[in-house]
């Protein structure tokens, strides 16, 4: 479904992901672990069209979209969900999901988006009033993913969903991956603080540098302690 | 780098150099006039009568045999720095034989052309120019004053205010006039002669320039009832919305414009709506009919060029420049300055409305052949009631009553 | 840019520019734009300053310059302070008045600043126009108009001898390009340069983003202010006028030309602006608007100014005139 | 007394719907792309001028009927190839909002002596959209402020209403509050920002031909023009649109009333002063957020 080919991306004069190769199947849960600050989330953006100088190929369904504008990306079904939610602040949080939908492909499914949504998420769906910026950082956590889930994508890319949570949401947000996963979308996540997704993962990259050190199964992780230990904390 | 500066030093060096033309044939005539911005209209309104002169002695063959050369000169707003760069182009690198300006920086222009020696042509018609010039009139031998100071020019409103043929309601004026020296003197003088009368300036408002929404002024106006109002505003947008908003709600006030009835905008804007209202115009061409024969041809040439009647300071800078030529070929040398300065000073001019001379402080006063001529609109055209000095009615024109005025 | 290649190509400008009078010294009108040349530079480099190095949206820059003007021509018109010291004082006045204006900017970021100290331009007209103004002897809207020329050692300096302005204006512009220089090349510089590149590293680095922006202000301001009292000496008359948008826009020209932060290169920005208007001049409407064309081409088109392509284009005469040598 | 306030008042009302009309497309601008437009006022003298052209020279059939209806495409296009040629390419540039500021203002020199090289120096007069007056009680009014008044307000609320109830309006908002969130959600930005600048543009455009039949088509007047928009939007906090209007109203007000009780003269000086203290209490203005 997702194909990357030596993968290249510069911001100013650094040299970020070099000669990254990376492939997710239709259905998987791919995780993608590493130390902070070595091009993981760069990888997530540069999918999405959210990096400028970017050198490669990345196929999405046999389709080139290497150096597409953003929103064209997001038509063919492949979605982004920022680790630091880069919501609309001045908005309630049922306009924020409405615009998670703005992109041509979602716009017919917007309700059934909506419902399932709602499904997932009831909590936000009694504060669907309240301005986005009012809400504390795992509401606006769970937003962020509801809204990246009205864009009905097929590969939905994840950056850190964990990232500087209380342990309670971290296990819903790993229930949450397993449901749209259920779902039959694919999942494409960087996040190394939930050690239930580990469980669930289909394919393990470790990168490193800005380079791929290490791709394998779940379990080539778990039974190597010593990776476990660096990139798991277990 | 230091090249690079180096270079494009001489490069610039031998760009300004080279630039000035060296052709011996024809005379040179420095025109520094507002080509842009806030003085353009004015700056037009010069240059046609200008233009029109210069073409005329061409086609006439020149002077002295030779062609005359205009040589142009933007002065923008009068900024110090521009005048003193037009005086310095103009007769500094271009070497002119004379300037003929128009407005043209209200005293700063006095000490920048006073440094050279060609005779230099202005409209400044302010105090505080004439002030410069009486600062040394050695030095600034050479400047003329085409019109009459605003002073000057205010009393021979006044005087026309208090001869109109009607019978004023009460004793109260109210004067408005820009921040500029030109409408500070205009407004000072008028309310210290109506004050010296008995009459009450019952509002004196400064005004900037760029007021379009004259609500809250004309409130207060309404309130006064006076039985003038005189606006001294030398651009035309102002005083043409200060008429529109007026006449929605009128006072019973003769409405005298000064010196603001001229710019041309004024009445090919309003048309017959202006209708009543007064005002002035220095060094003025009386009309609709000229006073003698010579000048009516002159108006209608005018009129047949330009496709307008006559506004302020078109007919005086035209003079200007016979004026100019007259004493260049008493001379016969149009360099000799010294002569040329001394011929424009003591000899008069025959012009069209008469003999004129240049008076006390170089300027050429108010005079039976440059009058203030006193206009009333009438049937949306200028309409010469007085002519002043002396103040006497001119021709069979009479004043109408303003139609917004109820007995 | 490094220090040494700095002084360099700046010693070679002046040095140039100090010989010029031997060659033009009778011609005004160039002498004339050969002092413009000189002030222009000195006040546009002040902006570059502020601009290129702290970072600061100012757009007050024509206001210090005319208040430094005003401030000298009215102590020593009304108060008969000898020019030489009214000079002093008002870059001291625009400097305190810097201070004033910097300190609310420093608290706002972008379009505020430069309204904030573009409102002190504005504020500035109504104010030397009105009652406020003339009280203090400014004038009212017709000005000051006999300004005395400034006497040193029994000499006058002022436009009616142009040559000895020029060489009072010259040793007063080498030594504020000098303080600009050191300034720009210090341990001040590098923290403006800190602070422009991002403002929560520098503090982290504790330099005080209030502290110097505030001594940017102070300073540039002084000497604007110092060589706006020379330009009101030099021409002897002061209006409004000179807060007209013209001004303001050559200034900016010269920028935008030379390339913002890229000192000295506002400093030719200033040669070929001043040159350019001045050869324009009689083109009238023409030249404004060609103006305009300029800075919109060179915005778009030059990313630094014209002072890098110009080195690129010379750089093989360069060498052809290093190899004759 | 009484009747001299009512007077006041509707001046400042007038003097408000027509600042209001000036200001918001400068403010939409500014707070979706956050690029500062200096060639704003020559964009309302080329309102101005695009009339005159329509309606003297050409004599075009239906009078402002058909100006209204060609500026929208007009103004449109001109915004949109403008945003797209001149600001887009500044984008990639750490200092671009410096040099969106230099850009646009060079080009307000270009066009506004463009104009004076095309049309002359003189200003130009509008036949009104209407004439006569109307007197409400013992006020007279202009029909012309009424239009002016009508239209420009219901304009804006038209605006408004799109702004907040149409998928691109929202779309708008989105880029405005998180360009880097708008762009996740898969809204082109590129376009919506070329969109927001044809609609200032278009915004302005409307604004010059509703005021230059009132007052004139000045070549010069750009800068004022600018000016004030300019004061009212930092006035209200750069990107609100609903505290320029609060600031176009209030700045209206005062304008009248300073005017009126302590003469023209003292107006800007009031209106600078009201700018600083705000701004010194409050740095983004009066609904400015960060």
């Amino acid at each position: 479904m997702l194909k990357i080919n030596k993968l290249n991306t510069y911001y100013r004069e650094s040299h970020i992901l070099k000669d990254v190769s990376v492939s997710v199947d239709r259905g998987q849960v791919v995780i993608m672990l590493g130390p902070n600050g070595h091009g993981k989330s760069t990888l997530l953006k540069s999918i999405c069209g959210l990096v400028e100088k970017i050198d490669g190929q990345i196929l999405y369904d046999g389709q080139d979209i290497t150096g597409l504008a953003s929103d064209k990306i997001v038509n063919l079904g492949v979605t982004y969900i920022a680790e630091n939610r880069e919501l609309f602040p001045y908005m309630t949080v049922m306009e924020n999901l409405k615009l998670g939908a703005y992109s041509k492909n979602a716009r017919g499914n917007e309700k059934e988006n909506m419902a399932w949504v709602a499904s997932l998420f009831p909590k936000l769906m009694q504060r669907q009033n309240q301005l986005a910026s009012t809400m504390s950082g795992g509401e606006a956590k769970m937003l962020a993913i509801a809204r990246g889930l009205m864009s009905d994508a097929d590969l939905l890319c994840i950056d850190e969903p964990g990232l500087g949570l209380q342990p309670s949401y971290r296990v819903e947000i790993s229930q949450i991956i397993k449901e749209i996963s259920r779902q039959g979308k694919t999942v494409f996540i960087v996040e190394q603080n939930i050690p239930q997704l580990i469980e669930m993962a289909d394919k393990i990259y470790i990168m490193e540098e800005g380079g791929i050190s290490f791709e394998g199964g779940k379990y080539d992780v778990l039974n190597n302690e010593q990776l476990k230990e660096i990139f798991l904390g277990l | 780098m230091r090249k690079t500066g180096l270079l494009a030093i001489i490069f610039t060096f031998v760009m300004l150099t080279t630039t000035s033309v060296f052709a011996a044939d024809t005379i040179k005539v420095g025109v520094p006039l507002a080509a842009t911005g806030a003085y353009a209209g004015s700056g037009d309104n010069y240059w046609k009568g200008i233009e029109m002169a210069i073409n005329e002695i061409n086609k006439g063959g020149g002077l002295l045999g030779k062609q005359l050369e205009v040589i142009r000169f933007d002065s923008q707003e009068f900024a110090p720095e521009v005048v003193m760069q037009g005086a310095n182009y103009l007769c500094g690198k271009m070497k002119v034989a004379s300037v003929h300006a128009g407005w043209a920086g209200w005293g700063q222009d006095i000490r920048a052309y006073g440094k050279y020696d060609a005779p230099f042509f202005c409209d400044d018609g302010a105090m505080p120019a004439v002030d410069v010039y009486k600062s040394d009139p050695e030095k600034y031998y050479n400047t003329y004053f085409i019109t009459d100071t605003g002073g000057d020019q205010a009393n021979s409103m006044f005087n026309m205010l208090t001869a109109l043929p009607y019978e004023y309601p009460n004793k109260k004026i109210v004067i408005i006039n820009t921040d500029d020296a030109w409408g500070m003197e205009v407004g000072d003088t008028l309310s210290k002669q109506f004050k010296k009368i008995g009459w009450k300036v019952a509002k004196r408002e400064t005004v900037p320039y760029g007021i379009n929404e004259w609500g809250p002024i004309l409130t207060k106006i309404r309130r006064i009832n006076p039985a003038i109002i005189h606006i001294e505003i030398p651009s035309s947008q102002e005083v043409i919305t200060f008429f529109r908003q007026f006449i929605k709600q009128p006072t019973n006030s003769i409405l005298s414009y000064g010196w603001s009835i001229t710019p041309l905008e004024v009445l090919t804007t309003l048309g017959k709506d202006a209708d009543g209202i007064v005002g002035e115009m220095p060094a003025g061409m009386p009309a609709p009919k000229a006073p003698n024969a010579k000048a009516q041809a002159w108006v209608d040439q005018y009129m047949n060029i330009y496709k307008h009647p006559v506004p302020a300071g078109s007919w005086i800078a035209y003079t200007s420049v016979m004026v100019w030529a007259d004493a260049v070929k008493a001379v016969g040398d149009e360099y000799d300055f010294k002569a040329v300065n001394k011929h424009l000073k003591e000899a008069g001019y025959d012009g069209l409305q008469g003999k004129m001379k240049f008076g006390e402080n170089n300027t050429l006063h108010a005079q039976p052949a440059a009058p203030i001529v006193h206009y009333q609109v009438q049937d949306g055209k200028l309409v010469a009631l007085f002519t002043d000095p002396p103040l006497k009615p001119y021709g069979e024109y009479k004043f109408q009553m303003p139609r917004w005025i109820k007995k | 840019m490094s220090l040494k290649r700095m002084i360099l190509t700046l010693c070679g400008f002046y040095c140039v520019m100090g010989i010029m009078p031997l060659f033009f010294g009778g011609t005004d009108y160039i002498m004339n734009i050969l002092i413009m040349i000189l002030i222009w530079a000195v006040v546009a480099s002040c902006w570059d300053v502020i601009m290129g190095f702290a970072g600061i949206f100012s757009f007050g820059q024509v206001a210090f310059y005319v208040i430094g003007a005003y401030a000298s021509a009215i102590l020593s018109v009304s108060m008969d302070i000898p020019p030489v010291f009214s000079i002093i004082m008002a870059g001291v006045i625009t400097g305190l008045v810097g201070v004033l204006v910097g300190l609310p900017c420093l608290r706002l970021a972008g379009p505020y600043v430069a309204l904030v100290t573009f409102a002190v331009h504005m504020t500035l007209v109504p104010f030397l126009r009105g009652p406020l103004g003339r009280a203090i002897g400014s004038g009212g809207s017709q000005g000051i108009l006999t300004i005395p020329p400034i006497k040193l050692f029994g000499l006058a300096f002022s436009s009616d001898q142009l040559v000895p302005f020029f060489y009072l204006t010259f040793f007063l512009t080498i030594i504020c390009t000098l303080v600009l220089v050191l300034m720009i090349k210090s341990y001040w510089g590098t923290a403006f340069l800190a602070l422009k590149d991002s403002e929560n590293f520098a503090a982290s680095l504790g330099i005080s983003a209030f502290k110097y922006k505030l001594m940017v202000f102070a300073l540039t301001s002084f000497i604007t202010g110092l060589f706006g009292a020379l330009y009101a000496h030099y021409v002897g008359m002061l209006s409004t006028k000179m807060l007209s948008m013209d001004v303001f826009t050559i200034l900016m020209i010269m920028m935008v030309i030379g390339g913002i932060g890229k000192y000295p290169g506002v400093v030719v920005g200033a040669v070929i602006t001043v040159t350019l208007s001045q050869l324009l001049a009689p083109l009238g409407m023409y030249r404004p608007l060609i103006m305009g064309a300029i800075v919109v081409v060179l915005v778009l088109f030059l990313r630094d100014g014209i002072i890098s392509p110009i080195i690129r284009l010379l750089s093989p005469l360069q060498r052809v005139v290093v190899e004759e040598e | 007394m009484f009747l001299e306030i009512i007077e006041v008042f509707t001046s400042g009302l007038i003097n408000g719907s027509v600042y209001a009309l000036m200001a918001v497309g400068l403010t939409l601008v500014y707070g979706v792309t956050k690029a500062f437009n200096f060639a704003y006022g020559s964009f309302y003298n080329l309102g101005g001028y695009f009339a005159w052209v329509l309606l003297i020279p050409l004599g075009v059939i239906g009078g402002y009927f058909s100006v209204f209806f060609m500026a929208i495409p007009f103004f449109f296009i001109v915004g949109y190839l403008l945003e797209k040629v001149l600001i887009s390419p500044l984008r990639k540039y750490d200092d671009w909002e410096m040099k969106v500021m230099m850009l646009t203002l060079g080009l307000s020199l270009f066009m506004d002596f463009g104009y004076q090289a095309i049309f002359g120096p003189r200003i130009k007069s509008l036949p009104g959209i209407i004439e006569g007056t109307v007197q409400v009680g013992e006020v007279v009014l202009f029909q012309q402020d009424i239009v002016i008044f009508i239209l420009s307000l219901s304009g804006m609320l038209c605006f408004w209403w799109i702004l907040n109830n149409t998928r691109t309006g929202m779309a708008v908002q989105a880029v405005a509050q998180n360009p880097a969130g708008a762009q996740i959600v898969g809204i082109p930005k590129d376009f919506i920002f070329a969109a927001t600048f044809a609609i200032s543009t278009m915004m302005v455009g409307f604004g010059g031909i509703l005021l230059c039949q009132k007052n004139f088509v000045d070549p010069m007047g750009s800068t004022d023009i600018m000016i004030k928009a300019w004061v009212i939007t930092a006035f209200g906090g750069m990107g609100s649109i609903r505290g320029s209007l609060y600031a176009a109203f209030i700045l209206g007000m005062l304008e009248a009333f300073v005017g009126w009780y302590f003469g023209m003269i003292h107006v800007q000086i009031a209106t600078l002063t009201l700018l600083l203290v705000t701004l010194a209490i409050r740095p983004r203005g009066l609904m400015g957020r960060e």
